[in-house]
This record gives structure tokens, C-alpha cells and sequence, in this order.
């Protein structure tokens, strides 16, 4: 099992997470990336910037990949968030397992990225082509 | 009388106008107590504050934990990462 | 939207269908890479060979790709199946899609995958460490 | 009588020993009842012809479809693509 967690401000190579999951003991690889959309309902966005309280994220990010390992079977993580400012089409995270069986990849990776959602402390702002900026506080 | 920090993320920082706030506050305070006297010094934290969550010495807390000298806490207001 | 099917004898190349998927009009990415796994139970695999009936197997990805683009809102699809000889670790199939919001993605990815597991005319024939071959059918 | 071929994919091919065969059978015959006639002249064909589809000029078909001059028909044993 090898596992790799980031927080970083550069852009995210995706196809490097893929080759480092691959491996001839997975029949299945799942890449998940997060990417800017510029609408979201009637509302545009002109960027987003994204801020962490790193110590916690990273340790929060590794016990949601150590347990996912652990249900799941996977094989090879790697967890990557993008800091800083991102624009529509950027990729603000990826996330990249491997498992024997597609079932369980596909059910880690939408699991982790749910789990990364709820409990990781990460926060983005919006800033609309108005130039007004908002943090995002979910209320539920 | 102990002296504890408080550091703001995101929208509470905003609302706080800085990141990190010196206190003083009596000693074993929970951070239940300290989240009271956070929205009484500033109002405008109250809905943050009731969805927040707090780390202790980057370590993710329950709100009856309690506070000693020096320790630094995080107010976490509800997260949008990802 | 935009949709690319291939059938290939070629290495994929995922890094590529990621990019031709990522548009401003999508929040999520979701890549299924499908690998020849070295051990299946207690069966060791020394390589596979896949076969297609092209004409067939592209229309009925078409199709796939078509009804799985409606239903989940898909902004950009790509679907590329390898054939010939493959090793362990290589790539068998590669699907892409991109979606406004990520459940809908990976809910389109694995159902493209389980439609095409199920009806794509395309086979694998197992050749194990002792040379011995076998082409899968299976009997459900 | 009509004249046919029959293609033949992995397994089957090798049961059969070719890709390609042609045939002759009267006309409007069924793909259930070459399917029959097929298991008669293979016998080992028959554990992959009750999984298999059809399809006739390239396009999948169901079993009740019937057959003219120069169809050709494809044999598609159970996939193990993916």
C-alpha cells in the first residue's frame, strides 16, 4: 500500500497520480478531479481562492485515506487540494485510488470526496466578475 | 486567569478583522464557555460559531474539552474545500 | 458536448481524455482506468489478448455513451477500449466523463463501465505463466 | 435455399475452427433456428450459443429475426471486455 497526501499552490498533475496508482495488483483505477465551474445556479464566477488550516487538513486527509484503505481495499492513494487562487476549469482537487475491483474504487473515491467535503478544513471564497467576494459556509 | 490564542479561518476571520486573538480567560474554560464569549465579543460570529468546529494545539476537539494556559485554538467555521 | 469512442491498439493515453473532458461548464472529472490485474484469485495472468467486433462494439459504445450523456448531464465523454496484447498493469479501458456536479459523474462513469462489461462485443482471452489460454465467457 | 456466412468471435471461433462459414439454409430461417442448426453441426458450440447475440449485417438482432440471401451473421459468445 503506498499513500500519498498534498496540499500544494501549484497546479495538479493528474496524470502522474494516475501512474503512481497504477499497479499489477489493481484491476481498477479511479480518478476523481474537483474542477471550477464558472456558473453555479444564476450566480458566475470570475475565481475561486482557496485557504486551509494545513496542520489539520493533512492530518485530517490521511485518517479519511487510512480508513478508506482499510474498507476498501485499495491498493495506491493519493490525495491532492490546490491552494490560492483557481479559475474556471482549474482542478481544485484530485483524488486518485487503485483496487483489485471497480466496484470498491469507484465507492472509495466518491466516499472520500464526500468525507473530504464534510470534515476537512478547507474553505473556498467566490469572487463574482462584479468583484464581489463571498466565503462559502455551508448551513447544513 | 490563563492566557489561551484564538485563530480564525475564511469568513470568521473576516468578521473578526484579524487571525489570531491574544485572551485571557479563567482557567479549565470549555470551549462551549469560550464559544460564548467569542459571540458576545462579536455578535456577528453567532452563525459561524454554532457550526463551527475547534481544534486545540491542531487537534481536533469536542466542545467540553478544556482550556489550559497557552494552548491555541482553531475556530473552524463550517468547511468548503474540495 | 462532446464525445470521442475509439478502439485502439495503441497505449491509452488518459492524460489526454482528462483534458479534452475539462470544461468551464463542469465542477467534476471522474477517470475509470480498467487494468490487467496480475493475480485473479489464485490464477496468475502472464498477458491478455482483447478482440472486438469493431463495427458493432463502437456502435453499441456509441449508444451507451448517448443514453449515459442524457440521463446524468454529461458536458464531455471519451471512451477508448484497448485491444490486442496486454501485460499487467496496462490499461484495458479508459472512460471520462465530466458533469456539473460530482455524483452524477461518478454515477455516469460506472454505469458507462457496467453497460459495457454487459454488452460490447469485445473479448479477453487469458493466457497464464504455464501458456495455457482461455477465452472468457462468462455464465451470467 | 439461401445463401449465408456466419462470422465467429473468440471462443466460438475456435470451437469452430474458422472465422468465417458459409452456409446454406432455406430462406426466411430464424436466427433461433440457425442457432439450432449451428449446435447440430457443433455440439461443443452449445454452452456459448444459449449466452450468445446475434447481430445480422452488423446490426444486434433479436432471435426471432429472419434470414435472406447474403446475410451474414455474427456470433457473439458472452463479453469479457472492459
Amino acid at each position: 500500500m503506498s499513500m500519498r497526501i498534498k496540499l500544494t499552490n501549484e497546479p495538479i498533475a493528474h496524470e502522474e497520480m494516475v501512474e503512481n496508482c497504477r499497479t499489477k495488483s489493481a484491476g481498477a483505477i479511479v480518478l476523481f478531479l474537483g474542477t471550477v465551474r464558472e456558473i453555479t445556479g444564476t450566480e458566475q464566477t470570475l475565481f475561486l481562492e482557496y485557504e486551509a488550516f494545513a496542520p489539520v487538513a493533512e492530518k485530517t486527509l490521511l485518517e479519511i485515506a487510512e480508513e478508506a484503505t482499510s474498507k476498501w481495499g485499495i491498493q495506491k492513494i493519493e490525495i491532492i487540494h490546490r491552494l490560492g487562487i483557481l479559475y474556471p476549469g482549474e482542478t481544485s482537487i484530485a483524488v486518485c485510488v487503485s483496487c483489485p475491483h471497480r466496484a470498491d474504487a469507484f465507492a472509495a473515491c466518491q466516499q472520500i470526496m464526500n468525507k473530504i467535503k464534510e470534515v476537512v478544513p478547507i474553505w473556498k471564497k467566490e469572487t463574482s466578475p462584479k468583484g464581489v467576494s463571498n466565503w462559502i459556509h455551508p448551513k447544513n | 486567569m490563563i492566557k489561551i490564542s484564538v485563530v480564525f479561518f475564511a469568513g470568521a476571520r473576516d468578521i473578526v478583522g484579524q487571525n489570531r486573538l491574544e485572551m485571557q480567560i479563567p482557567a479549565l474554560t470549555s470551549i462551549a464557555k469560550l464559544r460564548a464569549l467569542l459571540i458576545e465579543k462579536f455578535p456577528q460570529l453567532e452563525s459561524l460559531a454554532t457550526r463551527a468546529a475547534f481544534a486545540v494545539n491542531e487537534i481536533l476537539v469536542l466542545t467540553d474539552t478544556l482550556l489550559v494556559e497557552n494552548d491555541e485554538v482553531a475556530f473552524l467555521p463550517a468547511v468548503s474545500g474540495g
